[in-house]
């Protein structure tokens, strides 16, 4: 039964893509909506019902489906070939069902965009690679699920082709992905070398058993380790996320908040053998988890643009996943991933509403007091960012957070032989970061909801995008609860299904350790509320150019201090995120290299010149060679005669 | 028995040779050249005969007779073609000007 | 009836048939098919049967191979017209006829002067090109070698774009040329067999085991090698390439592209590996080197071009480094990447030039600035255009990918540096492909292009035909590794050292 | 010294008793028509007895004459040629009303015959002042009178010289053997030992003057530009088959004296360098053409220097080869030629041609292909032998260098191709004229034994192997 589920999983999103690129100009919008939604609901109900399946069935395994042998080479042997075990059954569960909700809310808000059926092709292709890719058993086969999402968020972004500002962004963010994948493809090349086979099980088989040495595993783990970084655009290749909002509001709802960025993710969960046993690498990838936390948050902070500040938002949330990997609480991580689909979601989807009811305006500054023009709106947005800021017991991104904290207070990296790197600097910089992160959306919450009215509000949003923003503020809200910490009545479902093996309870954890937890997304929100929230807001920084701010009011004792406790550093931070030396330091090398192709281009035309100019100087001089030989005087010719003769006399006789 | 050696007479032979040569290449009248060509056979023939002398054979001499035909034609052929080129209005005997075919 | 030299000269029959029709019955009018393009469709026909014949029958006969003809030519030489098929030479045979009922079905519009002496060259350079695959004479190999580029350099030279004169001239020098460095290889080889061993001939079995000092094995070789190395491009001398496909008119580039650079792939497997195992071995680094230097020079210089065609060239000098890399690894799994990526790229590139061809019929210019965005105007032509460039950059799921995901990692074997700057090649692939996506599909439309019309549906099939073959190549491509794979010499005949297979 | 009953070859009496017939002929009333039906059915009938001889085969060795199947071959290609340029020559020759043109073409292949049959000093210097002789005389026919004496003067003084010098050498040779037998002289006796080594290079340098290779090849352009369009065929046709066939029989097929190796491969990289070279830069056709003959004659010479298994049938096949190819090209240059027109001696007067003459271009790439050494043309064959024969002995210098040659060769003649693709000049209307129907004939006569050749060269190579069998017979010979 299984055996004909699974891949109809992934049927049925790729069939209604290709029906719907088929039928290009012929189906109507409301036709072609239906269709994708028709698809994407089948895989999500399939899913369920496997899940279920999956749960019910023998604990261990999972339901494995070889559909046939890809390439069977000496020396390699690749097929494509699903397997649902528990990793793979949360993926699935968050692709389809977040999915669902996405093309739904999709099928209103692009109903009247002429492109819809490409959209909507793109959609549901990236829908059926996603699935490939967290379904795949092999790693190649995974790689092909992998480049197809980079395919389908290079087409979605750059889908209103006609500004050149959109395609050169999709063109970026594939060229940043590609490298990544390019990277990825060594590390499989390498396993493959090692092992023989690409097959997960087989792979992380022999790496336990020793046939790789450890440097090979090190260098294996950190080539996927760059592969996963630039798909989930952390530190090195974080420039790619924020120009990727030029896409339509879905698509950076989908593939850059809920399921594409968190690929890096689910990867490094699937091979957490392989990097158990990289201790550098998995040090590696918890600093720049940490370090893309701390940067995302600060440039959240200090942004105009509604959708980048969520774009950045990702970046930091990624942060925390990939700082909970390098600590080797994989389900933290995944727990965390899961959650954050579904708030970002909500996010993101709201976000767009508001856009498209706002007349497009993106930037929050111009937008100002719509809490009373779209009271829905404001309650969908304000639980998607009490659940981002993780607001303590009410949010599920308190729950995933906590795990993620209490994982990292616990770890210990033994890189050297003496030194060893303990999680508690990682822990402060992480509370750090749930501060931050509140005080930027609620900074986001009191501009655009709360003040004075901004741009006026038109029209409604329709139902058919208000069902899921409902399902999905209460997932965010409600879907915590079913992972507890210790101290709390210790619930621990989701690891537990997760993995069985390995209780993820630490008794001896210190009770002040959840308060902390709770405490900052509250500090967060209260100096929030004093910056901007209040009637007469500290800051007020001018519409239009981000982080500028007006020198404070009057010199009265309040505001002093306010402005030298808040306002100076937030300048600094403003002008410390604008510095951004990662992307510079991207679009340097971009500068370099398009100077020294023009230069080597500028030499190679310079050489042919050169040879031609050379060429038609031989031409010349062999011109007038007749005249030196062929001059058409006899007694030249005779002298010649002569000449010879008495050559070959001279060398015949003297040799 | 003999007055003169075979080498003899090919030392005489080649000095002849290079004269006639000489001729050809220096004189930029034709019908010098044709002179100097005929004294270039004449010296070849002169190689004949001492060669017929030493060997004591005859063909020596059947040869020289037969280069004095040849150069009897070859004189007669080139003064025909410079009447004619005289005739076609090329004047001059000078053998470097007037060429038309060169390059 | 040995279906093998009817294979060979079935085409220049047609041809022959196809200009007498062309002068016959010259074209009644634009729209209608003249018929001469029916006797090309029929013969092609007739060959793609006689091509099925030779592949399903198993007749026994003397040769080693499954397919095997012998008749004497030249006795006093020892040369005889030798033709011998394997699983490489088979595949080749078939990417050949594929690409040209491709080229009758696509590319017609523009032969408009003198059609019937347009056809009869394309049919001539089939048959020079099939001859080539077959021929294991060394002198027959040679004879079609060299016979192949008469034809080709006629259709560039006669009905090219604005500086074809030049583009064939160039084609023709470099290719001739070479083609004499190897015409000396061969005879070193065949003289020091007859020196060995008395025998004077051609034969490619007899000679295969001519036991030869390290240094002559080596010089001979390089003699093959230089020959094909101008045909495959690589690098230092792929100077006539990107030339002779931007003059060439569409058909002529699709051959180009599409099968002629094969042959230099074909001989390298053929006369290089399997002829001179161990001087191919010692000669493999700087072979590989050079495949990599192909590699990242093609995509370099393909993302800095502004002619929609000189791109498509300078990505498939590309493609061929990946060929170079896959045959010098010297492991099945390289030799079987290689095979695959010259059978994808075959397709893909074809399909691009034709594509390329049909937007100049259209527009008059190939610059991508002039063209401008095409999506709106013509979505059929751009979603295919789209999926080719997807396929040429290795779009894992495509058949380049299997090929050069084979390639790569027989590399990495050999030397994982040389894998990775490779892979790098990945990388720019992505830029170049993605740049021609976006300056002439997914762009603002330009502003004064008149109304052009998309493809129409019956040609929109033939590229889905290609398309569907492309993702089979990728996704199922086991059948045809068995199916391509090049046989190793005949064991009995072999004395000398056995074939490639490690 | 002569034996009592002469033994001559067939030919050579057939050829002289024809002359003498024309002579008579004239004395009585003057017509060309009747010369050239009277020299055609008299070549016909030297071509059918070419094998037979009268008088007994001397065996002694010193005879005048020899007879074997290398003469056969070089006979057969001498007369064939002569009868396409009679063809070729047909017409405009009826228009100037001179009928002593067919009689000197005759006198030519007299004397080449002569060459080729000469086993003796005697005979062949005869031969070579025959022919000489008589190119001087249809150097100057043609309705372009002063270019034609300035070139017949030029070679008389010239042809002069060499034999002047030929004459020296044999002079010297005959000095030092005390024979006129048609062989390297070889000291005997008390001889300084420069003198034979003088000999030969001095009736060396006499032959190469003939054979234009490099350093005495000055005198081809200038001559055949001159001459009307058959004569330079003639010219660059007959006396190269005839000087070659006598350079082969006279050195035999085993190797040449040591002295002479470095000399040879000198002048060979010289003539094919030069050749080429000089061929790039020229607008006229024939003189184009004048050069392509010298760097060919080049590329001759590389399977001479490598006598051995190969050489025999090589060298016949390259010989075939070479006169069918420049027969054809002059002949289609011929045709190409309209009274008061263009007459295509010039390259540019080509372009379009394919447009305005599509069969006279065709015919004309096939013949420029196969010189250059392409498939279907018999020069890939040609050009292939000469390539196994030089590998056989390994002389990788020359080999370098017929790439190199054949390389540049390709550039010039495809550049007369390519500016026969261009389009034409003149608006193309389809010059209809009739194509004078004897041109037609002998045109595709040529191309089908040039495609045939290229083809099928085994039939070429069969009936043309003759082994150069040495005059004393002493030299073994090719073994088949």
């Amino acid at each position: 039964m299984a055996e004909i589920l699974l891949p109809l999983l992934v049927l049925c999103p790729l069939a209604a893509s290709l029906v719907v690129f088929i039928s290009a100009g012929r189906m109507g919008a409301r036709a072609i909506g239906t269709v994708a939604c028709a698809g994407v609901g089948i895989s999500a109900v399939l899913s369920i019902i496997l899940s279920v399946m999956l749960l019910s069935g023998p604990v261990a395994g999972g339901l494995q489906v070889t559909l046939w042998p890809w390439m069977r080479v000496a020396g390699l042997s690749a097929d494509i070939a699903f397997t649902l075990d528990r990793i793979s059954m949360v993926m699935v569960l968050v692709v389809t069902i977040v999915g669902l909700l996405i093309h739904v809310y999709a099928a209103g808000y692009m109903r009247d965009d002429p492109g819809i059926a490409r959209f909507f092709g793109c959609m549901t292709l990236f829908v059926a690679a996603m699935l490939v890719l967290v379904l795949a058993s092999d790693l190649l086969c995974l790689f092909i699920g992998w480049e197809g999402v980079g395919l389908c968020s290079y087409l979605l972004i750059g889908f209103w082709y006609d500004d050149p500002a959109n395609t050169s962004a999709a063109r970026k963010a594939f060229y940043m992905t590609r490298m990544g994948d390019v990277a990825l493809l060594c590390g499989l090349l390498l396993l493959a070398c090692a092992t023989g086979s690409l097959r997960i099980g087989s792979v992380l088989a022999s790496v336990a058993d020793g046939r790789l040495p450890a440097s090979g595993v090190n260098v294996a783990a950190a080539f996927i380790l760059v592969g996963a970084l630039a798909k989930s655009a952390q530190i090195p290749f974080q420039a790619w996320l924020p120009d990727a909002m030029a896409g339509p509001t879905p698509t950076s709802a989908l593939i850059h908040a809920a399921t594409m960025v968190t690929a890096g993710v689910y990867l490094i969960a699937r091979v957490h053998d392989l990097f158990a046993m990289a201790a550098p690498v998995m040090a590696l990838t918890a600093v720049l988890g940490a370090l893309t936390l701390l940067m995302g948050a600060c440039t959240a902070l200090v942004q105009s643009d509604l959708k980048r500040i969520l774009a950045w938002s990702t970046i930091s949330q990624l942060g925390y996943m990939f700082l909970a990997l390098g600590c080797g609480v994989w389900q933290a991580a995944l727990f965390h991933l899961m959650t954050h689909a579904f708030f970002k979601a909500l996010l993101f989807l709201t976000a767009g509403a508001v856009i498209m009811r706002a007349g497009h305006e993106q930037d929050i500054f111009r937008l100002g007091g719509l809490r009373r023009a779209m009271p829905g709106l404001t309650a969908a947005f304000v639980a998607g960012a009490s659940a981002l800021a993780g607001l303590p017991l009410v949010t599920a991104g308190f729950y995933s957070k906590e795990m993620i904290l209490s994982g990292v207070w616990h770890v210990h990296f033994g890189l050297a032989r003496e030194w060893t790197l303990s999680g508690h600097p990682l822990w402060g910089i992480a509370l750090l970061g749930a501060f931050l992160t509140a005080l930027y959306i609620f900074r986001c919450v009191f501009i655009v909801f709360c003040g004075k009215a901004g741009t006026r509000a038109a029209g409604r949003t329709s139902r058919l995008m208000g069902i899921p923003l409902v399902c999905l503020s209460v997932l965010s809200l409600f879907g915590g609860v079913i992972e507890m910490p210790d101290t709390l009545p210790s619930l621990h479902l989701f690891s537990a299904l997760l993995d069985p093996g390995t209780p993820l309870s630490h008794a001896d954890e210190p009770v002040w350790l959840v308060l902390a937890g709770a405490l900052a997304p509250l500090a967060g929100l209260g100096v929030a509320w004093v910056l901007w929230g209040r009637p007469s807001p500290v800051m007020r920084e001018i519409p239009g150019q981000a982080g500028v701010i007006r020198p404070a009011r009057t010199g009265r004792g309040m505001d002093v201090l306010y402005d030298r406790v808040f306002v100076q550093p937030f300048r600094l931070l403003a002008w410390l995120t604008r510095l951004d030396i990662p992307g510079h330091a991207i679009t340097g090398t971009g500068r370099l290299t398009r100077a020294a192709s023009a230069g080597i281009l500028g030499v190679r035309a310079g050489l042919l010149d050169m040879l031609a100019m050379r060429a038609t100087g031989t031409a010349r001089w062999a011109g007038h060679l007749p005249g030196l030989f062929q001059n058409g005087r006899v007694r030249w010719y005779a002298a010649w005669i002569a000449g010879g003769l008495c050559a070959g006399l001279a060398m015949a006789v003297l040799s | 028995m003999l007055a003169f050696s075979f080498n003899d007479t090919l030392l005489v032979a080649t000095v002849l040779f290079s004269i006639g040569l000489a001729g050809v290449l220096v004189r930029r009248n034709m019908v010098f050249m044709l002179m100097s060509l005929d004294i270039m056979l004449n010296a070849a023939a002169l190689v004949f005969v001492g060669a017929g002398a030493r060997w004591h054979d005859a063909t020596g001499q059947v040869m020289f007779v037969l280069i004095l035909a040849l150069a009897a034609v070859e004189t007669a052929v080139g003064l025909a073609i410079i009447v004619c080129l005289h005739a076609r209005g090329r004047p001059t005997l000078d053998a470097d000007t007037g060429n038309l075919l060169r390059g | 009836m040995n279906p093998l030299p009817v294979l060979v000269l079935l085409p220049i029959m047609g041809g022959g048939l196809a200009w007498g029709a062309g002068r016959m019955w010259p074209r009644a009018s634009p729209s209608m098919r003249d018929a001469s393009w029916w006797v090309v469709l029929a013969t092609l026909v007739v060959e793609t049967l006689v091509l099925a014949m030779a592949t399903f029958s198993h007749r026994a006969h003397a040769g080693p191979w499954p397919g095997h003809f012998a008749m004497p030519w030249i006795p006093a030489m020892g040369i005889a017209v030798r033709l011998d098929m394997d699983g490489l030479s088979l595949s080749l045979i078939w990417l050949s006829l594929i690409l040209c009922f491709l080229c009758v079905l696509l590319a017609t519009r523009q032969a408009t002067a003198h059609a019937g002496a347009f056809r009869f060259l394309f049919l001539a350079t089939l048959t020079g090109v099939i001859g080539t695959f077959l021929a294991t004479d060394l002198f027959v190999f040679f004879f079609f070698w060299e016979l192949m580029l008469v034809p080709m350099a006629g259709l560039i030279a006669a009905w090219g774009h604005e500086d074809r004169q030049r583009a064939a001239m160039k084609f023709f020098m470099f290719t001739q040329g070479s083609g004499l460095v190897m015409l000396l290889s061969i005879l070193g080889l065949v003289i020091t067999h007859y020196r060995q061993t008395g025998v004077l001939t051609f034969d490619y079995f007899t000679l295969a085991h001519t036991s030869l000092s390290p240094t002559g094995a080596m010089l001979l070789m390089l003699g093959f090698f230089i020959a094909f190395a101008v045909k495959l491009p690589v690098v230092p001398v792929h100077v006539w390439l990107p030339d002779a496909h931007t003059q060439a008119p569409t058909a002529a580039s699709v051959l180009l592209a599409g099968i002629l650079l094969k042959t230099g792939g074909y001989g390298m497997i053929r006369f290089n590996v399997m002829l001179f195992p161990d001087a191919a071995a010692r000669f493999a680094p700087i072979a590989m080197g050079l495949g990599v230097a192909g590699i990242l020079y093609g995509a370099w210089l393909s993302s800095a071009q502004d002619d929609v065609k000189r791109l498509i060239a300078y990505s498939s000098i590309s493609h061929m480094g990946f060929v170079l890399l896959g045959i010098f690894a010297g492991s099945r799994m390289g030799m079987l990447g290689a095979v695959m990526q010259m059978l994808a790229h075959g397709l893909g590139t074809a399909a691009l030039f034709l594509i390329a061809g049909a937007i100049q019929d259209r527009l008059h210019t190939r610059d991508m600035h002039r063209i401008g965005g095409l999506w709106a105007a013509m979505p059929r032509l751009s979603s295919a255009g789209l999926f080719f460039a997807m396929a040429a950059l290795g779009m894992p799921g495509l058949g380049n990918f299997t090929g050069e995901f084979l390639v790569l990692l027989a590399t990495w074997r050999i030397s994982p540096l040389l894998a990775t700057l490779a892979a790098t090649g990945l990388v720019l692939a992505a830029i170049y492909a993605l740049r021609m996506v976006n300056r002439i599909f997914l762009a603002a439309p330009q502003a004064d292009t008149r109304p052009v019309t998309d493809l129409p549906s019956w040609q929109m099939a033939v590229f889905a035909c290609v398309m569907a073959f492309l993702v089979l190549l990728g996704l199922y491509p086991q059948p045809f590794m068995i199916f391509s794979a090049p046989l190793p010499l005949p064991a009995t005949a072999m004395a000398g050292p056995g074939g490639t297979t490690p | 010294m002569i034996g009592h009953d002469i033994f001559v070859p067939a030919p050579l009496l057939v050829v002289s008793i024809g002359i003498m017939v024309m002579l008579a002929a004239t004395a009585w009333r003057r017509s060309v028509g009747r010369g050239f039906l009277c020299a055609t059915g008299m070549l016909l009938l030297a071509i059918t007895v070419v094998g037979h001889h009268t008088g007994k085969v001397p065996d002694g060795g010193d005879s005048l004459f020899v007879q074997d199947r290398w003469t056969a071959c070089t006979a057969i290609l001498i007369m064939f040629s002569t009868l396409c340029i009679m063809l070729m020559s047909w017409r405009d020759a009826g228009v100037t009303r001179e009928d002593e043109y067919p009689l000197l073409l005759m006198l030519g292949t007299l004397g080449a015959l002569a060459m080729v049959f000469s086993a003796n000093y005697m005979p062949f210097f005869l031969g070579l002042e025959i022919l000489g002789v008589s190119i001087m005389g249809l150097v100057t026919f043609g309705h372009r009178a002063v270019p034609g004496h300035e070139a017949a003067m030029k070679y008389l003084i010239l042809s002069g010289v060499s034999s002047a010098i030929l004459l020296f050498g044999i002079g010297l040779a005959y000095g030092v053997t005390g024979s006129l037998r048609f062989m390297p002289p070889i000291a005997a006796g008390a001889v300084p030992a420069a003198l034979p080594v003088a000999a030969t290079i001095m009736i060396l340098a006499g032959m190469f003057f003939k054979l234009s290779a490099v350093p005495f090849h000055m005198w081809l352009p200038d001559v055949m530009e001159g001459a009307p369009v058959p004569v330079a065929a003639f010219v660059a046709v007959v006396s190269k088959i005839a000087i070659f066939s006598a350079l082969v029989r006279y050195f035999g097929t085993q190797n040449q004296p040591p002295f002479l190796d470095d000399i040879l491969c000198g002048v060979i990289i010289l003539t094919i360098m030069g050749g080429n070279l000089m061929a790039l830069r020229q607008a006229g056709f024939i003189r184009l053409m004048a050069y392509s003959s010298i760097a060919h004659m080049g590329y001759l010479l590389i399977a001479f220097v490598c006598p051995g298994r190969l050489q025999s049938g090589v060298v016949s096949v390259y010989l075939a080869a070479y006169t069918v190819n420049t027969l054809g090209v002059f002949a289609a240059m011929d045709a190409f030629a309209i009274p008061g027109g263009p007459d295509g001696r010039v390259v540019a007067q080509w372009k379009g041609a394919f447009s305005s003459r599509p069969f006279l271009a065709s015919v004309m790439s096939l013949m420029l292909l196969s010189l250059a050494g392409i498939p279907p043309g018999i020069g890939f064959f040609a050009k292939f032998g000469i390539a196994a024969a030089g590998v056989e002995h390994q002389r990788d210098l020359l080999l370098c260098f017929l790439i190199i040659g054949s390389i540049i060769g390709l550039y010039y003649y495809l550049n007369i191709v390519r500016t026969m693709m261009a389009a034409p000049a003149l608006p193309s209307v389809k010059l209809n004229r009739q194509m004078r129907p004897e041109l037609t004939v002998l045109v595709i006569v040529l191309s089908m034994i040039v495609v045939i050749g290229g083809l099928f060269p085994a039939r070429a190579i069969h009936p043309f192997l003759p082994p150069p069998v040495a005059p004393s017979g002493t030299g073994d010979g090719a073994t088949h």
